[in-house]
């Protein structure tokens, strides 16, 4: 049966969705259960998938049974690289469900099961982008995880996020339009669509690989990726369309959605075309080096300017993407830069997941929506605020959360690959991060208007005496369970996930087949 | 395959597609595009691809176009280009 | 400019209408104003993507890939004709039955049914989208009683003041 | 390498205090239990601390290390304590026992709100000053050091008014923004140089690297203003800024603690990144000299025209504290020992000067150098105490200062530096200049009439006990500076 | 920017970018181009394989079916899961549920198929049409083995059937034959099929979607016949699912969500 959990990881969120759509729409308290029961399926599936990745290597399941000759049937293929993606999905899905369990009052009541549906059909599709080995494929589960998405941020009340909603997918459907010609190409020059055998082709065969035709297929491909990741010029459908969906949809959105498109880029640098190949072409390492660069300070300053806490967060996804494409395109012979980006996928996931819950707790619970407005809050809601202390401390990158070992491992892969405007981007991105958050906490700490002067301070806020340490906990004002629980789990994972990443890096040197030399030796 | 008549209709097709793409009448528009489809779907079972010529008579001529028609009836009728 | 047509676009001329068409559809997905012409725009986008995709699978005189008469292909092709006690849940390719490409391969007697199947995909894919889309511009209709998007926007600015 | 002995004492005297936090949560009522918890958990540090020190006086050196602490970049979490670590942990952990006491006698006195965020942020801050004073390896150190910048900033803006909102502003600011903006870079940039190295055991990280003399400077002086704790111009204005905070935190966190944490580590860097050969070999540490220097000079300047006393205080703890960079940078071992003496010694003397300023506060709520007229008849103790401070701050006998002054100026004198030696006494001719006008005021000016005589007498004794004990203290150090120097020695000697 | 040059300098880099791939493009119709007959020195392509080998193992003359339904069964599966999806969109997107705003609901038509008088000309032609088109989709359905056709096409002519009840009619007429519990129901239906005929053979042991496993369950000699009927089975499942998809989507477009009134 072990062998079956690769098919199991999709089929469990699909079954769960087809039965809330049987069963669902008239029971309605029906809806909840299932989705998490088979969201549990499906992440201890991933786990005991990766797990066998992570101690056998990686290998193969033929969908069909059609194992030879090879390309003929849909193969899943997992390895160390995506099974870690798998758990971090699972992981984050279980949360953001979690957190979905108060119907909230943007959400319409009569759409609960709808909203069900497509949250597990989302997940059926990341999972399925993840796991896949076949380049067409990848193509379908795309287009499913993006109609869901379309939807769950359509699904909203608020009178803006059906035109986002229209600008994601038209933007959307583009970009899955150039991938499925790029994936034409492939096919026209190799005529194979799995994607060891096209890798093969091209690594065999030079005639095939050197020829303008791969080139443009490798373009319409790159291009197709950024405009669904939001890299930089392409990022235009992301604020809005993040920040005007409702909460629950931007929990499961935000974290996912942008980073298994980077990992989609990554596979088809990796795995497609070979790192050789990608590298070999000079110039292009320093040009999307540069777009980086330009992503991640127009991301940095844009999200300076912002007034609200949710548009603020989706500039800075656009700055951490910025992050996640310059590091994987770093010239760095060892590959240094590509692993730290491979790690940023997951801290990134855990951290903006960790941002979007407590905005959505804020807006949720507090109808806050404004920076401003966060006035006194670490008071009012001190568990939330340590949820957040933590996830921002860890967009900061402040040891030993996950984002400070992230930002080391793509410095050094900059330093390494001698791209030091990378370097520079990054550092200046975490100073503006740095003031981005701390005039939060100062708002959140101090309240709107402090007292003047501590000059006469003999009478100043005597009360406070026995009252502040006794606001220090305060259930009664405090998010409900369903809200915290991920949030906490959100936090306990930045540090995890940071504290651990000695581990999680020696598989991802894994899966590149480099000799990895982060084993720590004593002197 | 005939080359001189898959020229002939893709000349066509490219004509339908800019005329539904410029009548400032959505609805007469959204005809010519069902004009589009069945060209598209005879140029396919010219070129040997049968299923996916049925598919786009039924999927792209046919209920694409009654969903357009169906939108346009339910919004407005006039576009400014 | 009549070689040119000879030598150049007559033996790719598919693919050059597939990238004008193509074009159209994206000119007027960004430049058109009116989101029904921007759709309209998409769809012609998508369906020049399945032109590229059906060109490539295109063998001069062969027909459609419906084995009519396997019996007398089969004869052309495989003496043995399929056996069925080859183990077929795993049919493993022999090379006596999948001879190398060559001038008298009957194989070529059929098109390649590869690119329709992934075009019944896409075409479906399309549609699906198409009925989003629509949706989305009626609520949107709804709420700003125009599909304009210059207008679109003009209402959606004057709402982010008054918030 | 020196013989090592593995120990998990140097953890448990880091997270003593730690564990303090959570029972004073718990007796966040209690107003007596919570202090009682502060003076116990400040006590059973210091009797860590102590236990560690006949060990190092045998010239061992303690080592604890969680192996697969951060394996991913092939640095552990790593505790490393010799004579220089052992040096700044007593000093910290025996001033935290006196600050304790007169912070419960400041805060009472002044009725302060929310007390017991106040405690455990003081109690999260120390632990990570002894974090940075045992760090093993470089990592470790920055990690201690943003603990201290993001663990003190509550404390800074303890009053939560507009002011403390500047300062509290321009104080995380300045320390975040040098420590990601130049220490991180230099610090990513050595481990790549080392191949992967950061550890301080045995010989420096860079000693036997190729390194050129721009990449050099540039490394140093990344770590110089990354640290800037250490208050090197033009990283200077966060310390006057961070004036805004409750006294007792001035006092133990920016006399002793936070800048003492500054150059702590700059002495690290110089002696544990570079080495002090390397260092001599390139030349580099010339351009650290005179900016030291510079910053020595300038900051004297600026505190003779200061009116506000803690702000004086202030600036005198800049110039201080380029004395030890300066001191550091010199290279030759005389000037060495003496920087790290100096900590010690300047600690006593600038503790005991802020708890003075700080008693005078609470006793009669005057913050001005012109307001002090005639004050020190009606609270002799005080201003007793804060001439020792003064005197040994200036490095005049009988007090710790002259001692550590006359190992930098022998040191100078070693490195035939005359020009720098020029400097040291110049400034201690303007030390002089800024703090003596204060005692004479205080003792010999007459009390401008029209001011209440009547009301002001000696700060609580809470207040006026810890400051005589350091006042004491620094006299003492004059007379028995033996465990000092033989610390001191270990080090030195070890090069 | 005006959107108008913007979009001329984008497409003309990206026509530029397509022309130069189409540069080197094999010949139109050239039978020996890789994707037709694998590159020059490698192994034939696949669709050399299935053109050769797909009707010995599957028993089916045609082979966009065969691969469709049984070599790539998984895309397929997932295309009528990217169908249900949109639908499931749609529905979240436009569905008013209970409260239907009275502003939205066009004007109810006095138009019925069944017994009204008024058109009984359209009335009629629709009454005679319909069984015969849903006659033919049924056809089409199960003779996807054998000539072009298959689940989609039978599917999509299934929902036009009942679309153009709707567009006769009013959506009542349509409703009152296929409500929206039933397809959403049936929706839901397809896709288990589906996915039920690839679980059976886990539970047999084999991997998801080997039909080859379903002999014993079906009682056909040989794995190629099993195959042959679970492809029928799997079409089964793609029409049912696409067809109330289709319909569905028409009916709330039409009605924009309130499935009142209709066109």
């Amino acid at each position: 049966m072990l062998e079956q959990l690769p098919a199991v990881i999709l089929l469990a969120p699909l079954f769960g969705a087809l039965l809330i759509s049987l069963f669902g729409l008239r029971e309605r308290r029906a809806c909840f259960p299932v989705a998490f029961a088979s969201l549990l399926i499906a992440l201890a599936s991933a786990i005991g998938a990766g797990t066998r990745a992570f101690t056998g290597g990686a290998y193969d399941y033929f969908i069909g049974g059609w194992e030879e000759p090879l390309g003929i049937g849909i193969v899943l293929r997992v390895d160390s690289l995506n099974g870690l993606l798998l758990i971090a999905i699972a992981v984050v899905a279980v949360l953001a469900l979690i957190f979905t369990i108060r119907p909230s009052s943007e959400k319409d009541e009569g759409k609960t099961a709808y909203f069900y549906i497509l949250f597990l059909l989302l997940c059926v599709g990341l999972f399925g982008i993840t796991i896949t080995g076949d380049a067409f494929n990848l193509f379908v589960l795309i287009e499913v995880s993006a109609l869901t998405s379309y939807g769950l941020v359509a699904i909203g009340s608020s009178r803006r996020c059906k035109m986002a909603a229209f600008h994601y997918l038209l933007m959307g459907t583009v970009g899955a339009s150039f991938y499925l010609l790029g994936v034409g190409y492939l096919y026209l020059k190799t005529g194979s669509l799995n994607i060891q055998d096209i890798n093969t082709i091209l690594a065999t065969n030079a005639v095939v690989s050197e020829s303008p035709g791969v080139t443009t297929a490798f373009i319409l491909i790159l291009v197709g990726i950024w405009i669904k990741m939001a890299f930089f010029p392409l990022y235009g459908w992301l604020p809005n369309a993040y920040s005007y969906c409702p909460s629950g949809s931007a929990c499961l959105l935000a974290p996912l959605m942008t980073k298994v498109s980077v990992y989609v880029m990554i596979r088809v640098m990796l795995s497609i075309f070979g790192l050789e190949w990608v590298f070999g072409h000079p110039g292009w390492s320093d040009l999307v080096v540069w777009l980086a660069v330009i992503a991640i300070l127009a991301g940095s300053i844009m999200a300076l300017a912002q007034r609200e806490i949710k548009r603020m967060l989706c500039y800075l996804i656009v700055a951490e993407i910025g992050y996640m494409v310059g590091g994987a395109w770093l010239n760095d012979p060892n590959l240094w830069g590509l692993t730290g980006a491979f790690y940023h996928i997951l801290a990134d996931a855990m951290m903006t997941l960790c941002l979007f819950l407590t905005a959505g707790i804020f807006f949720k619970y507090r109808g806050i929506s404004e920076i401003a407005d966060l006035d006194g809050i670490f008071k009012k809601m001190p568990l939330t605020s340590i949820g957040f202390v933590i996830g921002a401390l860890a967009m900061i990158g402040v040891p030993p959360t996950c984002g400070f070992f992230s930002k080391f491992y793509l410095i050094r892969g900059g330093i390494e690959g001698g791209q030091w405007e990378y370097v520079a981007a990054l550092l200046i991105s975490s100073l503006v991060n740095a003031v981005l958050f701390f005039r939060i906490f100062e708002i959140a700490y101090f309240g709107k208007k402090p007292a003047e002067g501590h000059d006469h301070e003999h009478n100043h806020e005597h009360e406070h005496e026995h009252e502040a340490p006794a606001q220090t906990v305060l259930p009664a004002r405090e998010a409900p369970l369903s809200a915290l629980i991920p949030l906490l789990a959100a936090a306990a994972l930045i540090l995890l996930v940071g504290i651990f990443n000695g581990q999680i890096v020696e598989l991802i040197r894994v899966a590149f087949e480099i000799p990895s030399t982060v084993v720590s030796n004593l002197r | 395959m005939i080359l001189s008549f898959d020229i002939i209709i893709l000349i066509f097709l490219i004509v339908a597609a800019v005329i539904s793409l410029n009548v400032k009448d959505l609805l007469s528009s959204a005809m010519i595009y069902g004009i589009y489809g069945f060209l598209i779907c005879l140029l396919w079972a010219e070129m040997g691809a049968v299923d996916v010529a049925f598919t786009e008579a039924t999927v792209g001529a046919g209920v694409s176009t009654v969903l357009f028609i169906a939108t346009i009836l339910n919004t407005r009728r006039k576009s400014s280009d | 400019m009549v070689e040119f047509f000879l030598n150049t676009v007559k033996p790719h001329f598919n693919f050059w209408v597939y990238v004008i068409l193509m074009m159209v559809g994206l000119w007027s997905l960004i430049a058109k104003n009116n989101l029904i012409k921007k759709m309209m725009g998409l769809a012609i986008f998508q369906t020049a993507i399945i032109l590229f995709y059906v060109s490539l699978g295109v063998k001069d005189g062969a027909t459609i890939p419906v084995l009519e008469h396997y019996g007398d292909y089969a004869e052309k092709a495989e003496p043995a004709g399929p056996d069925a006690s080859k183990p077929a849940s795993k049919p493993a390719p022999n090379p006596a039955s999948m001879p190398a490409p060559a001038a008298s391969n009957p194989a070529d007697a059929f098109a390649n049914p590869v690119p329709h199947v992934l075009m019944l995909t896409a075409i479906v894919v399309g549609v699906a989208t198409l009925g989003v889309a629509l949706a989305l511009c009626e609520m949107i209709f709804k709420e700003f009683d125009t599909l304009e998007e210059d207008e679109l926007l003009r209402k959606i600015k004057a709402l982010h003041d008054d918030a | 390498m020196e013989n090592t002995v593995t120990s998990f004492l140097p953890v448990l005297a880091c997270l003593a205090s730690l564990a303090a936090v959570p029972l004073l949560l718990i007796f966040r009522k209690e107003i007596f239990m919570r202090e009682l918890v502060t003076f116990g958990a400040g006590i059973a540090k210091f009797a860590l601390v102590l236990a560690m020190l006949p060990l190092i006086l045998e010239g061992k050196v303690l080592e604890y290390t969680f192996v697969n602490g951060f394996a991913g970049i092939n640095v552990p979490i790593a505790f490393r304590v010799d004579g220089l670590s052992m040096i700044f942990a007593l000093v910290a952990s025996s001033l935290w026992i006196a600050t304790s006491l007169y912070s419960v006698g400041y805060m009472r006195g002044l009725k302060e709100h929310a007390q017991t965020r106040f405690f455990v942020f003081f109690a999260i801050s120390l632990c990570a000053t002894l974090g940075v004073a045992f760090a093993g390896n470089l990592l470790t150190l920055y990690l201690f050091y943003e603990m201290l910048s993001l663990a003190t900033w509550p404390l800074v803006t303890h009053h939560q008014d507009k002011e403390a909102r500047s300062g509290g502003r321009t104080y995380l600011s300045y320390l975040l923004g040098t420590s990601i903006g130049f220490a991180l870079p230099a610090l990513i940039f050595t481990y790549v140089k080392s191949g992967g190295d950061l550890s301080f055991g045995g010989a420096a990280i860079l000693a036997e690297s190729d390194l050129g003399y721009w990449p050099g400077l540039f490394l140093l002086l990344g770590f110089a203003f990354g640290f800037s704790k250490a208050g090197m111009m033009p990283f200077h204005s966060w310390l006057p800024g961070a004036m805004v905070a409750p006294t007792p935190v001035s006092a133990l966190l920016h006399a002793v603690a936070v800048v003492k944490v500054g150059v702590f580590c700059i002495i690290r860097v110089v002696t544990g990144v570079f080495g002090i050969d390397l260092l001599g070999r390139l030349g580099i540490n010339l351009v650290l000299c005179w900016i030291a220097a510079f910053t020595v000079i300038t900051s004297s300047l600026i505190a003779l025209s200061q009116d506000n006393l803690k702000r004086r205080l202030a600036f005198s703890t800049i110039g201080q504290l380029s004395y030890i960079i300066l001191g550091v940078a010199l290279l030759s071992e005389h000037a060495v020992a003496g920087s790290m003496m100096h900590i010690a010694m300047h600690a006593f003397g600038k503790i005991t000067l802020f708890f003075c300023a700080g008693a005078i506060f609470v006793a009669c709520g005057k913050k001005y150098v012109s307001q002090l007229d005639g004050l020190g008849r009606r609270m002799p103790v005080t201003f007793a105490a804060f001439a020792i401070g003064a005197i040994s701050v200036t490095g005049l006998p009988p007090t710790g200062g002259l001692l550590s002054k006359f190992y930098l100026v022998w040191g100078a004198a070693e490195a035939g530096q005359i020009a720098l030696l020029c400097v040291f006494l110049v400034s201690s001719v303007l030390n002089g200049a800024y703090f003596f006008p204060i005692v004479y005021r205080a003792f010999f000016k007459p009390t401008p009439e029209g001011e209440a005589t009547t009301g002001i007498r000696e700060a609580p004794l809470a207040c006026v006990i810890p400051l005589a004990v350091t006042a004491i203290g620094s006299v003492l150090l004059f007379f028995f500076p033996g465990t000092l120097l033989e610390l001191t020695d270990l080090m030195v000697g070890k090069k | 920017m005006n959107p108008k040059i913007f979009a001329s300098i984008a497409v003309v880099i990206t026509g530029l970018v397509l022309l130069y791939g189409v540069s080197d493009f094999p010949t139109f119709g050239d039978p020996r181009s890789p994707a037709n007959s694998g590159v020059e020195g490698g192994a034939p392509s696949t669709s050399l394989y299935y053109i050769n080998e797909s009707y010995s193992a599957t028993k089916v003359p045609n082979l966009v079916t065969s691969v469709l339904a049984d070599y790539r069964s998984y895309d397929t599966m997932f295309e009528t899961v990217v169908v249900f999806a949109a639908g499931m969109a749609i529905f979240a997107i436009l569905r008013c549920v209970g409260k239907d705003d009275g502003a939205v609901v066009a004007p109810q038509r006095k138009s019925s198929i069944d017994g009204d008088h008024n058109r009984i000309i359209v009335g009629m032609t629709c009454r005679l049409a319909v069984p015969v088109v849903q006659i033919f989709a049924l056809y089409v359905i199960a003779h996807g083995h054998y000539s072009p056709g298959g689940g989609f096409q039978g599917g999509v002519m299934l929902g036009a059937s009942f679309i153009l009840i709707a567009l006769a009619g009013n959506l009542e007429d349509a409703l009152s034959r296929l409500s929206e519990r039933s397809y959403m129901a049936l929706a839901a239906l397809g896709i288990l099929i589906y996915a039920g005929f690839g679980v059976l053979p886990q539970v047999l042991g084999k991997n998801f979607l080997d039909y080859g496993a379903l002999q014993k369950i079906l009682l056909t000699d040989g794995p190629e016949m099993a195959r042959s009927h679970s492809m029928l089975g799997v079409e089964i499942g793609v029409a049912l699912t696409v067809m109330s998809i289709m319909f569905a989507i028409f009916a709330n477009l039409s009605s924009r969500g309130t499935l009142k009134g209709g066109l």
